[in-house]
């Protein structure tokens, strides 16, 4: 049935069909204030939005299912990768708009801020099907503006203006070292298509003008990904931004930073199969380690929650970086599983930060005492989540990171010992982070809280927070059907 | 394969934990009908195991796939028991079920309690019975949690920081003992189909140099010594024993510490893997093993703490398992299992008795005990029967290990001509019978103490007296008759231990 | 003859200028515009490479970032403007109420 | 179905004695002590019907033991067994133990009948004790031995501190436990590595198997390391020097338990085993010059510590260690002979070896009934005055006359006057220590100042018991006294005075024929020869040594008359405040209590606090400073995020700047330009 579908619209629309997830998301984005004005009812174009995002990612599962696969315009590539990164954006938009109406943080300008929202999770789907670096350069663009603005848009609070600022500076910055670090490749490789970036590469040899884009490329996208040293923004923007903004920018952003240096950067490296360049792999070694050290630590001390989960973010960046450093197949399998695991958990435990504000409760973790006893479903919620993101078997965590620990081992068929320290350093990380994480089960479970009177959590969040827990225990025990897409999409990176 | 007993094994206390965990509010006091239920029914299932033959153990194997990515991974689900698992299946099912009727008047959110042990048990259910390497690694995390939380929750007074502890420095551990298993399984990978992680395929392929086994054999070991535990890695016990609730402490050393001997035999010995290790690795364990005896043995000899000190015995008994795993013989092999088993049951007493202690007279402290034996005669017998069993009084169960332990040390002393070492493993039987003696006389004999509100000390309960009768019963019957133990190890250690010795 | 890296070296002092504005100037506004300046250095590559290489498609990145300059302006102004209207000022060194 | 394999029988009976007692005892009659007296009585009369059985049986006669096995533990390959082992020195020990402990069981329902509800655990107990001592006796091998050796020593452990609690001085009596306990226990351990050596020679520790394959393995190097660690927990259980100092603290059980299990019974498990590994024993002389030295030695180092003690049963326990010194002397003697006998296939020297061994096995006999007559004697007199300070005691011949009386034939019979026990028992353990210098072989000069030790130690005995005797019934009343004890008391005491008379003349019978069997029966090939009673009491009157002695326990009994007696000369003198040099020593006890609890303490509590130190602060401290580090570490990280936006560029700027001179460096020197 797909199949005879798919080729009707293939018959019907050309060319364009690539690009119909895209256009669906970009037609609720237009709609969403169209619809508030004429409703005045945020509701609307929330349940709007939502539909057309459910849609998109029927017509991208539809698409992936029947392997139709192609490019529209030379310029946007719809292969088993960017669908499948099409549906996590497509999932975190979902996730972030099913809340957002009975969120209390994001009453104000909801006309906009479906739009916004929607015109980010385009400009995301629009940078992973890119195939040349304006196509990637002008994408994440529409998500970096589209999220300053998202981030200001919180009601009455301070605090978020100043995120805001702080955000557009530092991502004003990344951009322009972006475009200067593509202005160099262009210079060096006379290209701006990825498929040939490899073969002219490998044509012009290693060569310190590519070298130093390249560098210039990883800050600017690394500031996506908020890896250390480029992370400093990340904590403030997640602390004063509306906490389902903190969600959707910790997980499908941050995806997207990584979908696009994976693209860049394997184009690069590993496409054309020419260049065995190892330093650039050493060089992201050293920063996915130092990433998840300094998340993982600085997490320890933080007394706020949402900054918490940001630090936590961080050092999961510096997880999934690991795919960066040792670039095999194996290794971005794992990546882009952990990239899904992420997203429920880390999107669930935002989630739920959001319900708890709406709630009533502040965002310190000392306010969280007692929680078990107050709302009991959303404690073990939030328990699982974070014990899923400390690796904690038999949740999602631990299976995510199981696959992207054992990539660095196992290496193209073979076990090198070469990436060893740098899973070491992972792992120990990955027991560190349990303090904080404890200390919040802890904190919820065992301490005593001044009030013990019940919360009343919206059935919506509710329903929210079951799908994360759902996937939460569903990806960690039975991962086999996202683990084979993730397998499919990885080679479709890759190309082998 | 007609009754897949050994899911079901797993799958009984599970349902337990589930339904006792929903049973909040006023239901709560009835969560431990049906976490004795429950774990009556998993021991019920584990005893049936023993009335098994032990040639027709193999037939139990339950095979599964879970899920397999082509290219990628395969996890299996398989359930196998043999004579080194099947003595701690029972001694969980025993021990889980003893606990909750020892537990029988917690109040403090029954329901969860009780929870937490059968959810425990989910877990050492599965250590004892995967024949995975996921699978395994999967319920040797799963134990954690719960330990956790039974110590955070039901703890003493520093409970928070012990439990966290505990958690972050077991889970440092474990994780480590990853990467151990990430270079094994893949490295038994021939590149043409998904990795299988399943012992016996890993088992049958596996193609490590010399270096690799050596390292990777130091990576599992690590994380087995510190669930043993092996000092210098053993801090956290003290601590999450002193905190823990009694029922929690039995758990932890009556089954959870096996973990770690059971995880070396099952992984580290294996002769398929780590051949050209083994070599290397013996002095190391005979050597971290001996000291353990004489350090855990000491430190017993200064702590005040009764719990404590019991804990610290737990290190001093477990180093003794390690000499014997280290012996790599067979005597070594079936002593070690043996030990295992006897100090999980003498554990259980020991344990109970320091809970009792601190539950009944309000402190565990030995200085401010005295003179309890004519107060309560019931209590002083139990207590000195436990400690008489785990000083190695012949007749009881310690002894019979402890003889086959050293007999092991002393046969691999004497191949290796450094037959003085033996002093240290007659210098730890002289300090445990030192530690045990000195701490009953502090305690149980001398003059009555006034240091404590004696009008308010209870005498030891009913359901107590119960499961002390019982664990201290079958301390006696192993120890009289260790054949019938025996007859469940000798099958596997006659097969591993001479596997063993032919390699060295 | 004016060669390549002439061209090549003004974008880089101008890139260089930018990040010393940014990194030394308080006033948002004036940052703002520092990171114009980066981007303009970078245009001034991707020009100055197309000319050289006869190739449009560096021309065609211009045009596009140009776009996207303006784009970030606007929004970096309104966002401005919004922090001016809640803390009054549009300092940046001011706007540090969240930090460690 | 012959009696004798009913053996078995012998030890079950008092262990479900002991369970009954233990569980019921205190709903039956005595609390339990009817039933651990009918169990004792039984085990005894089973005892006869086993030992009359194995006597008339053709084992007996083809000098082979019975053995009957079943397998019990297996270690590796090797497969340990459970059993029963029947010659004629099993048949010995069952018989005087169980007897003995009839006795004193009978005994003790008078002397412990005001303990009320703890009977209940005394009768379980001593049941318990005796399971032990009949089992010790029949095993079959080593281990099964050492299983029942260490039950003997729990209950020990128990019996001593039958008063550590609940009790006015029960500080006291439970630390005499515990180092009863421990000190016992630093033997056992030693025995255990023995019994790894010969497990690991000889690949068994059946009697059996290993008396059988002695020949093969004599030249093993590890061999001489078994018997001296063997040795080792002789010296522990039967309180040799340098470990006897357990012993006299272990007075503070119950009389009944001193006279049990610390005079008649337990004490002899070490003289047991000797005498059980005499083939092993013999394979190495050397060794057993060394045994009987440590014999020797502990004879007269004992019996000076008894000349000044003021506790009666404190006397008694230092002449329980100078006569288990004695038994040691003899049998190392003995086993000395005997190895230089089979060594150079000289008969003399095995008939005068096996005499030794005779020596020692009577006196073994000979000092269970006469030392538990002493204590029981003890204890009726403890009994009636309430306290054990000899000081507070006197005149008592005329208040408990059967007591006195019994007493005195006790005192006879150690101190070796004629006709009494002790004297010819005493006098064939100072022939054997004499017989190597007689014979003039290697370590002859050792022997020789080891008999005149024993001599001096049997004046000294005469001595010190007189002196006992005549402080406690003789003179003036010192102290108030009940009278003579009930007849469950003095009943066994009479039945125990004539043993004392009687036992020794079974030496003028077959009874060195008899338990030279046992000898035979575990070494076939040596060449036992035995000879005939009569011509053993004959020569014993025609040896000088025998007068020698005899002289001087006379001249020893009377010093102590006229002390203690007639006062001729004051004894109080020593107790001036100028003591004597030597008085101070010995009241101390040489020292070695003192010394003991240094050595444990500083070995024991001092290392374990530098261990709990290191514990503490090295590795929990390691462990807590690398978290405080982290969590440190974190801190200080986190100041790095000063929430200015231009520091945050700057990381993004100096981020870039460092990436692109690692670029640098790695292209530079990778070659590059």
């Amino acid at each position: 049935m797909f199949e005879s579908l798919a080729d009707k619209v293939l018959d019907l629309t050309g060319e364009v069909a690539y690009i119909i997830p895209q256009a669906i998301i970009i037609v609720a984005a237009l709609l969403a204030p169209l619809l508030y004005f004429l409703t005045k009812n945020g509701k609307i174009p929330a349940i709007v939005s939502f539909i057309l995002a459910v849609g998109a990612a029927c017509v991208c599962l539809g698409y992936m299912h029947t392997k139709t696969y192609g490019t529209a315009f030379g310029l946007f590539e719809f292969n088993a990768f960017s669908g499948l990164m099409m549906c996590l954006f497509l999932a975190v938009a979902g996730l972030t708009i099913f809340v957002s109406p009975v969120h209390s943080e994001t009453t104000k300008h909801q006309g906009e801020y479906y739009a916004l929202i929607m015109a980010a999770t385009a400009g995301m789907m629009f940078a992973v099907a890119s195939n040349s670096l304006i196509g990637i350069f002008v994408s994440v663009e529409l998500v970096s503006i589209t999220s300053y603005a998202t981030v200001a848009l919180k009601k009455n609070d301070p605090r978020a203006s100043e995120a805001a600022v702080k955000y557009l500076l530092i991502g004003a910055f990344s951009t322009a070292l972006t475009l200067y670090g593509m202005s160099m490749i262009y210079g060096a490789l006379g290209t701006i298509t990825l498929s040939e970036l490899g073969y002219r590469f490998s044509e012009v040899g290693v060569n310190w003008v590519v070298l130093m884009g390249s560098v210039a490329l990883i800050a600017g996208y690394g500031f996506k990904i908020a890896a250390v040293p480029f992370h400093s923004w990340a904590p403030d923007v997640y602390e004063g931004a509306s906490t389902p903004v903190s969600g959707f920018l910790a997980t499908a952003s941050k995806k997207m930073g990584f979908a696009v240096l994976f693209k860049i950067f394997f184009a690069l490296f590993i496409f054309a199969q020419a260049i065995q360049y190892q330093p650039i792999q050493y060089i992201f070694a050293i920063i996915a380690a130092i990433t998840m050290t300094v998340g993982n630590m600085v997490a320890i001390s933080q007394t706020n929650i949402k900054r918490m989960l940001a630090y936590s973010s961080i050092a999961q960046a510096g997880y999934i970086a690991i795919a960066l450093a040792v670039m095999s197949q194996y290794a971005v399998t794992g990546a882009i599983f952990h990239m899904f695991t992420h997203v429920v958990m880390k999107g669930g435990a935002f989630v739920i930060v959001a319900a708890l504000i709406t709630a009533g409760l502040g965002e310190n973790i000392s306010d969280y005492k007692g929680l078990a006893k107050r709302a009991p479903l959303v404690a073990a919620a939030m328990m699982l989540c974070l014990f899923s993101l400390a690796g904690i078997p038999p949740l999602a965590g631990f299976t995510s990171k199981f696959v992207l620990f054992s990539s660095a081992i196992y290496v193209n068929g073979e076990v090198v010992t070469e990436w060893l320290w740098l899973i070491l350093i992972a792992v120990l990380n990955s027991a560190m982070s349990l303090y904080y994480y404890a200390r919040v089960v802890k904190t919820m479970y065992i301490e005593e809280g001044e009030s013990t009177e019940k919360l009343v959590i919206s059935k919506v969040f509710m329903v929210a927070i079951a799908l994360c827990v759902i996937g939460i225990i569903v990806l960690g025990v039975y991962p086999q059907p996202l683990l084979r897409l993730c397998r499919t999409a990885a080679i479709a990176l890759l190309g082998f | 394969m007609d009754f897949p007993i050994l899911s079901i094994l797993v799958i009984v206390p599970l349902v337990g934990a589930l339904l006792t965990l929903f049973m909040g509010g006023a239901r709560a006091p009835k969560a431990k009908f049906i976490a004795a239920a429950f774990s009556a029914v998993t021991l019920v299932l584990a005893v049936y195991l023993l009335t098994i033959k032990p040639e027709d153990l193999a037939d139990l194997t339950e095979n599964y796939v879970w899920f397999k990515v082509s290219g990628v991974v395969k996890m299996n689900i398989i359930f196998q028991i043999d004579g080194l698992s099947i003595l701690m299946v029972f001694l969980t099912a025993l021990l889980v079920f003893l606990v909750v009727l020892f537990s029988w008047h917690e109040e403090n959110n029954a329901n969860y309690y009780h929870s937490l042990l059968l959810a425990m048990e989910v877990g050492l259910m599965g250590v004892y019975m995967a024949a995975d390497y996921f699978l395994f690694y999967i319920m040797w995390e799963v134990t954690l949690i719960p330990m956790f939380f039974l110590i955070s929750w039901y703890g003493g007074p520093r409970r928070h920081y012990s439990a966290i502890k505990f958690f972050i420095y077991t889970h440092v551990a474990s994780v480590i003992m990853m990467i151990g298993i990430f270079i094994v399984v893949f490295s038994a990978h021939d590149g043409s189909h998904a990795v299988s992680f399943a012992f016996a395929d890993v088992a049958a392929n596996s193609a490590l140099s010399e270096f690799m086994q050596i390292f990777v054999f130091g990576l599992l070991f690590f994380g087995f010594a510190v669930k043993m535990p092996v000092p210098p890695f053993h801090t956290w016990l003290p601590d999450a024993h002193v905190e823990a609730p009694t029922g929690g402490s039995v758990l932890l050393a009556g089954v959870m510490l096996k973990m770690g001997s059971y995880g070396i035999i099952r992984i580290c010995l294996n002769q398929d893997i780590f051949s050209l290790a083994f070599g290397f690795w013996q002095p190391v364990m005979i050597g971290l093993g001996l000291f353990a005896m004489v350090y855990g043995a000491y430190a017993c000899i200064a702590q005040n703490d009764l719990k404590k000190m019991v804990a610290y015995s737990s290190i001093s008994h477990m180093g003794m398992v390690l000499v014997g795993m280290g012996c790599m013989s067979e005597i070594g092999i079936q002593f070690a299992i043996f030990q295992m088993f006897a100090h999980g049951i003498i554990s259980g007493v020991l344990f109970m008795v320091c809970g009792i202690a601190g539950h009944n007279f309000g402190t565990r402290d030995m200085r401010l005990l005295g003179g309890m034996a004519g107060k309560f005669p019931v209590y002083a017998t139990f207590m000195m029967f436990g400690f008489m069993a785990s000083l190695g009084l012949p007749g009881l169960m310690g002894f019979i290990a402890e003889f086959g332990l050293l007999y092991g040390l002393w046969t691999y002393l004497a191949a290796h001509s450094l037959e003085w070492l033996i002093v240290f493993g007659l210098l730890d039987m002289m300090l445990t019978a030192g530690y045990y003696l000195w701490a009953m006389q502090k305690t149980l004999f001398g003059k009555l103490t006034d240091k404590i509100d004696l009008e308010h000390c209870h005498d030891i309960a009913k359901n107590e007296i119960a499961v002390l009768a019982v664990l201290c019963g079958l301390i006696a019957l192993f120890g009289i008759m260790p054949s019938v133990a025996m007859d469940f190890i000798t099958p596997y250690s006659s097969v591993l231990g001479p596997a063993l010795e032919a390699l060295l | 003859m004016i060669n390549m890296g002439f061209f090549l070296v003004l974008a880089a002092a101008l890139f260089a200028i930018g990040l010393f504005g940014l990194l030394s100037n308080k006033r948002g506004i004036v940052s703002l515009m520092c990171i114009e300046l980066m981007l303009n250095a970078a245009n001034i590559n991707f020009v100055t490479f197309a000319s050289f290489k006869s190739d449009a498609t560096g021309q065609v990145f211009v045009i596009m970032s140009i776009a996207v300059a303006a784009a970030e302006v606007a929004v970096g102004i309104a966002l401005m403007l919004n922090a001016y209207k809640m803390k009054k000022t549009t300092e940046v060194d001011k706007l540090s109420t969240m930090r460690w | 179905m012959e009696l004798y394999e009913f053996a078995w029988l012998v030890p079950l009976i008092p262990c479900i004695c002991f369970v009954l007692a233990g569980f019921i005892g205190h709903k039956t009659p005595q609390c339990g002590g009817l039933i651990a007296i009918a169990g004792a009585a039984a085990a005894f009369v089973m005892a006869a019907l086993v030992s009359y059985g194995y006597y008339t049986s053709d084992l007996y006669k083809a000098a082979e033991p019975f053995v009957q096995n079943m397998d019990w533990l297996v270690v590796g390959k090797i497969t340990i067994q459970f059993g029963i082992y029947i010659d004629t020195l099993s048949c010995i020990m069952m018989l005087f133990a169980s007897f003995i402990s009839t006795l004193i069981f009978i005994y003790s329902l008078g002397y412990m009948h005001d303990q009320e509800g703890r009977r209940r655990r005394y009768f379980a107990e001593v049941s318990l004790f005796l399971t032990g001592m009949l089992g010790l006796a029949v095993s079959s091998n080593y281990l099964e031995m050492f299983v029942f050796w260490e039950i003997m020593g729990l209950c020990s452990y128990l019996l001593i501190g039958f008063w550590s609690f609940n009790h006015e001085e029960a500080v006291e009596k439970s630390s005499a436990a515990k180092k009863a306990f421990l000190v016992t226990r630093l033997g056992d351990v030693c025995l255990m590595c023995g019994l790894f050596i010969l497990l690991y020679i000889f690949g068994s520790l059946d009697y059996q198997n290993i008396f059988g394959s002695i020949e093969a393995h004599k030249d093993d190097v590890l061999l001489p390391f078994a018997i001296l660690l063997m040795f080792g927990g002789v010296i522990g259980k039967s309180a040799q020097f340098p470990l006897h100092d357990w012993l006299p603290d272990a007075m503070a059980g119950p009389t009944t338990v001193s006279a049990l299990i610390h005079a008649a019974t337990m004490v002899k498990a070490g003289i047991y085993l000797v005498a059980r590994s005499y083939p092993i024993f013999t394979q190495c002389e050397e060794a057993m010059v060394f045994v009987a030295a440590i014999g020797g030695f502990t004879a007269i180092y004992a019996a000076s510590m008894a000349l000044n003690n003021m506790n009666i049963k404190r006397v008694l326990a230092y002449s329980t260690l100078s006569q288990l010194g004695y038994m040691v002397l003899a049998l190392g003697a003995g086993a000395y002979l005997i190895s230089l006998g089979t060594k150079n296939g000289d008969a003399n020297l095995i008939k005068l070896g096996t005499a030794g061994y005779i020596a020692g096995i009577l006196h073994m006999i000979n000092h269970a009934f006469f030392k538990a007559l002493l204590f029981l004697g003890s204890g009726s007199v403890i009994h009636a005055v309430g306290t054990e300070d000899m000081r507070m005691m006197g005149g008592l011949r005329k208040k408990m006359p059967i007591t006195a009386y019994t007493m005195l034939i006790g005192c006879f019979s150690i101190a070796g006057i004629p006709i009494f026990s002790g004297f010819w028992s005493k006098d064939l353990v100072l022939e054997a220590a004499f017989a190597p210098f007689h014979e003039g072989l290697g370590f002859g000069s050792v022997f020789c100042v080891l008999f005149v030790l024993g001599m001096i130690t049997a004046f000294m005995t005469a001595f010190y018991m007189f002196r006992m005797w005549f402080m406690t019934f003789t003179g003036e009343p010192r102290g108030h006294c009940h009278g003579e004890s009930p007849k469950t008391m003095t009943f066994p005491l009479l039945i125990l005075s004539v043993f004392a008379i009687l036992s020794g003349l079974v030496i003028m019978g077959n009874f060195g024929y008899y338990v030279a069997r046992s000898l035979k029966t575990s070494m076939p090939t040596a060449g036992i020869f035995v000879e005939k009673g009569m011509d053993v009491v004959k020569e014993i009157f025609t040896t000088p040594a025998t007068y020698v002695a005899l002289v001087l326990a006379i001249v020893g009994i009377a010093i102590a008359f006229f002390m203690y007696s007639k006062k001729a000369y004051d004894p109080e003198k020593f107790d001036q405040d100028k003591k004597p040099l030597y008085y101070r020593i010995v009241a101390k006890r040489y020292y070695f209590p003192e010394m003991y609890n240094q050595i444990s303490w500083k070995l024991g509590y001092g290392v374990a606090k530098g261990v709990e130190a290191i514990d503490k602060q090295l590795i929990d401290g390691t462990v807590n400073g690398l978290s405080n580090a982290v969590v440190g570490g974190g801190d200080g990280l986190a100041r790095v995020e000063t929430g200015y936006v231009r520091d945050y560029a700057a990381y993004v700027a100096l981020g870039v700047l460092i990436l692109m001179g690692i670029f640098a460096v790695i292209f530079i020197y990778g070659g590059g330009f």
